[in-house]
């Protein structure tokens, strides 16, 4: 049994549909990538999963749970992480408490020492930074801490939309490697991304999303290998 | 709770014009539209001060701006009833006239307050503030009030300038109030819209304050005891204060009112007013001027409150600055926003209803329940401010279009200021369905 | 002139304790406002309920005669604590039936509902007192009502003296102590903290496992319980209260909330402070400042009007608040 | 809306039908016979914050057509009357009067209570010539305005201001006086006429012309410190008893040891309930002797109770009785002259302004040429051992 899956589904916002039937699925300990263009779906997907939009038809399900009708706390509590589009770090609060806040859900007595002190030997900047205010950090930097703040909770699935997003080249870079090695110790990844080349490079499967449907899937270096996606998301001829 | 809730939502949600549409086929149309005007006239004219006399007639004025007839007929049907049978009745009482004198200024200023609200997006609480301008620009000068500060009015006029002095007066009070209204608008401008309606809300508080207070040093606005007797206007000699002949100054004044707003609504700038209120941002990419749209929409909005203010001091004879209070603009907001942000239809079906409710109802019920001991408790005027109260809760809940929504946008107060930016995570269901 | 300074100290203590009552109104809309960026307008009728809670509370206690006979401070804490359950609950039902299903419509859906709240619970206390007491302006049994004398002291030749009434005192001291727990609870604890990432990005927070809905009912509870603190004050201080004492109170309120920087809880207490010195100086100098041609107590309800749209014009951020509207 | 208006509708249909069956019991039908119909009209508050006064009014008005309905009927008439709700509101008083005109059978109206309500009934009035008697308007302007058929019985804001300020100077024995109102159309047209009279009499006013105040404060602290540097030996207070009690209150908490003067705006039980140690400091004037305390006010009591419940009468009852017997004084008087005849509006107008030493329940009433009543009298009232009401001084002259 696959440890996330989507049946057929759909969500809509007002009369648009966004999602017009997904359907893909997540192993555990793999590296999924959805890719697509602009407009194409892959947030909407990403945010029907951890409950923020409702789909209206259609099945997720979390290691066989069924979790598309849950609001977003419990879909968080059930141990999907969702690094959000953009970072969305709390501005106004603390580096520190940035990473309490990922660790709202356990209630374990040392889980936010223990997480913070992990999370500052992940990305040792945030040590640094550790008394500043979310807001003043860089936008590497903020990626790192959103990155760090979802790993906080231990979730079961992480789910990152867009982390090279505005990124120099150099903290891509970075960012993908981090993304691999998380990978190594065993943490499921599934990550929507535009930079469809670093992506399919880290990932061992991906799906192509085009105007809410899936069009195309399959081991990642066999995505690679296909010339339409090349022409339309690798920018090759 | 969810059959209540079920069950309200059902009330609200009929569509206004569905009894309308027997009016739609020609035939029957004409016979139903004939049929209507007579009844309502009969009864309008057997029972004049029936409250539900002058219900039915509105009532039938309302249909027969659905039916399906030839748009001459529509015209020559509704004037009949304005122009002949609710004057004819308010000669048989004048209570009549009265009331409607009273509907005319609500409905324009509801109209006046709806190119604000509705039009322009700007959520304005002190919007009596204008009425109170244009009300005072008149009664100073129409009553012995100048003369306490002014000297040449001791000497020459000091019972006031006479009844031509209502028509001069006019543009003074459409100017005054626009004056209020952009020296307001200036600073509120670039404000949220929420604090836009704290600001507006101070902004009627300071003016009552000012009425209140301008007695001293020099004597201008009369204070708390406010401006009696007020003199009425003429018309080539006639005597135009008592409320059956105020009742055509005020038919007039309510049809420019609804003509204007429609022409506005129509126009450039009502098109432009309403880019704004979708989304400002885009809007100002599209090269509309924000800060003199807004400025203009403040400033005519406020102009018909001001000369709604003149004929209001005409038909109180007297002022005083507890009239023009904060619940008088909460009333004409729950007016606008019963009938429908945005609908100019809708706007003056509101204020009527809300006017009959108050003026009529529930006033003939609390005489009733004096005049037979029935227990007060019954008496619903006295909830008054509860009801008007949960009329903006449940039409805010489950109908926030109003009861005529706009035609031309149905999510009208959907756009007053745009979606927040972000979905809403709790509820999770607030953005798909 | 000379007269006129010598009636300063006093006037500053008149000043500062009326801006006490305001910094503790201020404070409930500053929550709500900072979590929600929503003004509860309703929130000076959640304060009046709380008068009226205090003054049946009181009025239980004098029939029992246990006015009397309880220390002074018991009942104080009885008749507040009693207040500040009753306005929680109404602030959370209030958010459940009339804001929670407005939540992510435009801005002015809710406030305009909230107007409507305001105006239901204002006539809704005067229908229930009404019915239950025969009238809806009440006499509140007294608690606190003697005034601690300072002084005199010989200044400048002449005696001078400081009154405080206790009530008032009450006051300072209930509004220091909810400020800082306040400030602790939302700064220290998790739930404190929820409440600041729900402010800042709240789908964002939901992602984090916060309940949002959970949290802004909290928010509501919280501020309602202020509210109702501050109304039972309110009661014990002025011994007299009506349906409508909150409306006028609420608005120089949410001015002092704006003043200070809304969304700060110790701006909307310096805001609340400063305003309410500004009206006692104007009561007392504005008279003499113009030679008799302003009449202090008649303008100076203009001046909370006055500092608002100043403040708003100017510095929109308030005195010590961050730019409003500002989101990531 | 729709929904509810014809719920609304509905209710006051029922409750027509419902009138209509008991027609008998109610003392506002005129239905009797080949009488000629007539109706004496009150325009009051019967809802809102003022409706206990306003109710009172209404039934005084309804007491006094049940009192002399035998004699009417003799003479010729069938009395009934027509209670309208203005609630207090200038706006909805207007609409009331209109209404009252429109009735052809209303040939008087007792009302209002409000000054701001009379000036706009007033001028509708003029025109048809519908007298009005209110048994409490005391806006000096109301009979200086030639509104031609309006009349008061209780004495003005002038008469009232002037006994004031003497009874501060004589009885109080006060040098000085510091001078407040709540800005209202009555309490600054009381202390507008008491500062005058003031001067007159070189009482000295501390604050110059006085000053107003905002009657929805309740922190008059900042305030109360200037007044104790004033020195001032008396507070007066123009306006009503709950802020009043606010102030002399904590007036006194803040150590102030003067006396407090006010009108029958503080009459109220609230003035000693509320003003702690202040209260047997207090003073006030009322334009109402203890009227309930004669045979002839104990007989009304008893009256008004069995027609409208258990509660005792404000004292704003005797007034509404007493305006209605003054129209029906001059009914009887049309009906004496022109037997059979129906009487114009212009004809009872006339009749009532001729009144002359009417004895009505609260006093005499006579009418001069602007509808003013001069034999109207001011008591002065001072608070004794915390009781309502106050130990009565007698007549200001």
């Amino acid at each position: 049994m696959a440890l996330l899956e989507l049946e057929n589904v759909q969500t809509s916002y007002g009369a648009i549909r966004a999602l017009k039937g997904i359907s893909l699925t997540v192993e555990q300990g793999e590296i999924v990538t959805l890719i697509g263009s602009n407009g194409a779906g892959k947030s909407t997907t990403l945010k029907t999963i951890s409950g923020l939009l409702r789909p209206s038809a259609g099945e997720i399900r979390l290691g066989g749970q069924r979790i598309d009708q849950l609001p977003p706390h419990r879909v968080t509590e059930l141990g999907i992480g969702h690094v959000p589009e953009g970072r969305r770090i709390f501005p106004r609060l603390t580096v520190a408490e940035n990473l309490e806040m990922g660790a709202y859900t356990l209630s374990e007595k040392n889980a936010v020492a223990d997480g913070i002190e992990r999370s500052f030997k992940l990305f040792p900047r945030l040590r640094e930074r550790a008394k500043q205010l979310g807001g003043t950090l860089s936008g590497g930097e903020q990626q790192m801490l959103a990155m760090a703040r979802t790993l906080m909770m231990k979730p079961k699935i992480l789910m990152m939309d867009e982390p090279s997003m505005g990124l120099a080249p150099i903290l891509v870079e970075q960012i993908f490697e981090i993304i691999a090695q998380l990978n190594q110790t065993g943490v499921t990844i599934l990550l929507v991304e535009q930079n469809a080349l670093k992506a399919l490079d880290v990932a061992h499967r991906g799906y192509v999303i085009q105007t809410g449907e899936i069009a195309l899937d399959g081991p990642a270096a066999a995505l690679r290998a296909d010339p339409s996606v090349r022409l339309a998301y690798l920018g090759e001829i | 709770m969810n059959a209540i809730k079920k069950g309200l939502k059902s009330a609200l949600s009929w569509p206004a014009h569905r009894f309308a549409q027997l009016l739609t086929a020609e035939r029957t149309a004409l016979v139903t539209a004939l049929l209507v005007t007579v009844l309502a006239s009969a009864y309008q004219v057997a029972a004049p001060a029936s409250g539900l006399a002058i219900l039915c007639t509105l009532g039938a004025a309302l249909a027969l701006s659905y039916a399906g007839i030839k748009p001459w007929l529509r015209v020559v049907l509704m004037t009949f009833l304005l122009l002949g049978v609710l004057p004819y009745a308010g000669t048989l009482n004048p209570g009549v006239s009265s009331l409607m004198i009273q509907m005319f200024i609500y409905i324009a200023l509801a109209l006046g307050l709806n190119l604000v609200v509705g039009f322009a997006g700007l959520l304005d609480l002190g919007y009596i503030a204008f009425f109170a301008g244009g009300a005072y620009v008149y009664s100073i000068f129409a009553s012995s009030q100048a003369a306490k500060f002014l000297p040449w009015f001791a000497a020459n006029a000091p019972q006031g300038l006479g009844g031509w002095w209502f028509w001069a007066a006019l543009p003074l009070a459409l100017l005054v109030a626009a004056f209020m209204g952009i020296a307001l608008g200036l600073p509120v401008m670039r404000m949220r819209g929420d604090y836009l309606a704290i600001v507006t809300l101070g902004f009627g508080e300071v003016i009552q304050v000012i009425a209140r207070n301008l007695d001293t040093p020099i004597n201008i606005t009369g204070g708390a005891p406010g401006i009696a007797p007020i003199q009425a206007p003429t018309l080539f000699g006639m005597d135009m204060g008592q409320p059956t002949s105020l009742y055509y100054i005020g038919l007039v004044f309510v049809v420019l009112t609804a003509i204007a707003m429609y022409r506005i609504e129509h126009s450039r700038v009502g098109r432009a007013l309403a880019a704004m209120r979708e989304d400002d941002i885009a809007a100002r990419a599209m090269g509309v001027p924000l800060v003199k749209m807004k400025l203009l929409a403040f400033a005519t909005g406020a102009s018909f409150s001001g000369g709604m203010g003149m004929l209001f001091a005409v038909k109180q004879h007297f002022i005083n600055p507890d009239t023009f209070g904060f619940m008088e603009s909460i009333g004409i907001l729950a007016m606008i926003i019963l009938g429908g942000l945005g609908s100019i239809r809708g706007v003056i079906v509101g204020a009527a209803a809300v006017t009959l409710l108050r003026f009529q109802f529930l006033p003939d019920l609390s005489a009733l329940s004096a005049n037979w001991g029935l227990p007060s408790a019954i008496d619903l005027t006295k909830y008054q401010p509860l009801i008007f109260g949960l009329i903006l809760i449940v039409m805010m809940i489950y109908r926030q279009d109003g009861l005529i929504p706009a035609t031309r946008r149905k999510e009208n107060i959907a756009a007053l200021e745009g979606p927040l930016p972000v979905p809403a995570g709790g509820t999770g269901t607030s953005v798909a369905k | 002139m000379e007269e006129g300074l010598r009636i300063l100290p006093q006037i500053l203590i008149s000043g500062l304790v009326i801006g006490f009552l305001y910094a503790v109104v201020a404070l409930g809309y500053t929550m709500v406002y900072g979590v929600l960026e929503f003004i509860n307008f309703a929130h000076s009728e959640i304060f009046m309920f709380g008068a009226f809670i205090g003054f049946e509370v009181l009025m239980f206690l004098q029939k029992t005669s246990l006015l009397t006979t309880l220390p002074m401070v018991i009942s104080l804490i009885l008749t507040m604590l009693a207040a500040m359950i009753f306005s929680g609950a109404l602030g959370w039902t209030v958010e459940r039936l009339a804001y929670r299903p407005l939540r992510g419509a435009p801005r002015l859906v809710p406030l305009i509902s909230a107007i409507g709240v305001s105006f239901f619970l204002q006539d809704a206390a005067r229908i229930i007192w009404e019915a239950l007491r025969g009238n809806w302006q009440l006499a509140v049994p007294p608690l606190y009502t003697g005034v601690l004398t300072m002084g005199p002291w010989q200044v400048a030749g002449a005696p001078l003296q400081l009154q405080v009434p206790y009530g008032a005192i009450v006051i300072m001291v209930s509004g220091l102590i909810m400020m800082f727990s306040l400030i602790w609870f939302v700064n220290k604890t998790k739930v404190g903290k929820a409440m600041r990432a729900v402010a800042q990005d709240r789908s964002t927070a939901a992602l984090m496992g916060v309940n949002v809905d959970r949290i802004i009912s909290t928010t509501f509870v919280i501020g309602g319980a202020l509210g109702g603190a501050a109304g039972s004050l309110f009661a014990i201080r002025y011994t007299s209260i009506t349906p409508y004492i909150g409306f006028i109170l609420g608005v120089k309120a949410f001015t002092a909330a704006v003043f200070g920087g809304i969304g700060n809880l110790a701006g909307a207490v310096i805001g609340g402070l400063l305003l309410g010195i500004f009206e006692a100086l104007g009561t007392a100098y504005l008279g003499p400042l113009t030679h008799g041609a302003l009449k202090g107590p008649e303008y100076k309800d203009i001046f909370a009007f006055l500092i608002l749209i100043l403040v708003l014009v100017f510095k929109p951020a308030g005195l010590l608040g961050r730019t409003v509207g500002e989101k990531v | 809306m729709k929904r509810l208006l014809g719920a609304l509708l509905s209710l006051s249909m029922i409750l027509v039908i419902a009138g209509c069956g008991s027609a008998s019991s109610n003392p506002c039908d005129n239905s009797g016979g080949k009488l000629i119909k007539v109706k004496i009209a009150s325009i009051t508050p019967l809802s809102g914050g003022q409706a206990s006064l306003g109710t009172a009014i209404a039934n005084g008005a309804k007491i006094a057509v049940l009192d002399r309905k035998a004699e009417l009927e003799k003479a010729g008439f069938s009395l009934g009357c027509a209670p309208l709700d203005d609630q207090a509101d200038p706006i909805i008083g207007g609409n009331m009067g209109s209404r009252a005109v429109g009735d052809k059978e209303v040939v008087g109206v007792v009302g209002t209570l409000n000054s701001g309500v009379a000036k706009t009934i007033a001028p509708l009035f003029k025109a048809p010539s519908l007298v009005m008697v209110s048994p409490a308007n005391t806006a000096i302007v109301l009979t200086q305005s030639g509104y031609g058929s309006y009349n008061r019985i209780v004495a003005s804001d002038a008469f009232q201001g002037a006994g004031a300020a003497r009874a501060t100077k004589d009885t109080v024995k006060a040098k000085s006086v510091y001078v407040l109102h709540d800005k209202t159309e009555y309490g600054q047209g009381f202390a507008v006429e008491y500062v005058k009279e003031a001067k007159k009499i070189s009482l000295l006013v501390a604050n110059g012309e006085g000053e107003g105040i905002n009657p929805k404060d309740t922190d008059f602290s900042a305030l109360i410190t200037k007044i104790i540097a004033s020195k001032a030996d008396a507070i007066f207070y123009g306006g009503i008893y709950d802020t009043a009690s606010l102030i002399f209150k904590q007036a006194d908490e803040q150590g102030y040891k003067g006396y407090f003067v006010g009108g029958d705006g503080l009459d109220d039980p609230t003035i000693v309930k509320n003003s702690g140690n202040a209260a047997n400091r207090v003073f006030y004037t009322s334009v109402a002797d203890n009227v309930y305390g004669s045979e002839a006010g104990k007989s009304f009591v008893a009256r008004y109770k069995k027609q409208n419940g258990p509660n005792d009468p404000p004292t704003y009852a005797v007034y509404g009785y007493d305006c209605a017997q003054v129209i029906i004084e001059a009914l009887l008087s049309y009906g004496k002259q022109n037997p059979g005849k129906t009487p114009t509006r212009e004809d009872i107008s006339k009749l009532v302004r001729a009144t002359k030493g009417f004895k009505g329940l609260a006093g005499e009433v006579s009418f001069d040429a602007n509808g003013d009543n001069p034999v109207a009298k001011v008591y002065l009232f001072q608070v004794k051992d915390s009781k309502y009401p106050g130990v009565a001084l007698g007549a200001i002259q």
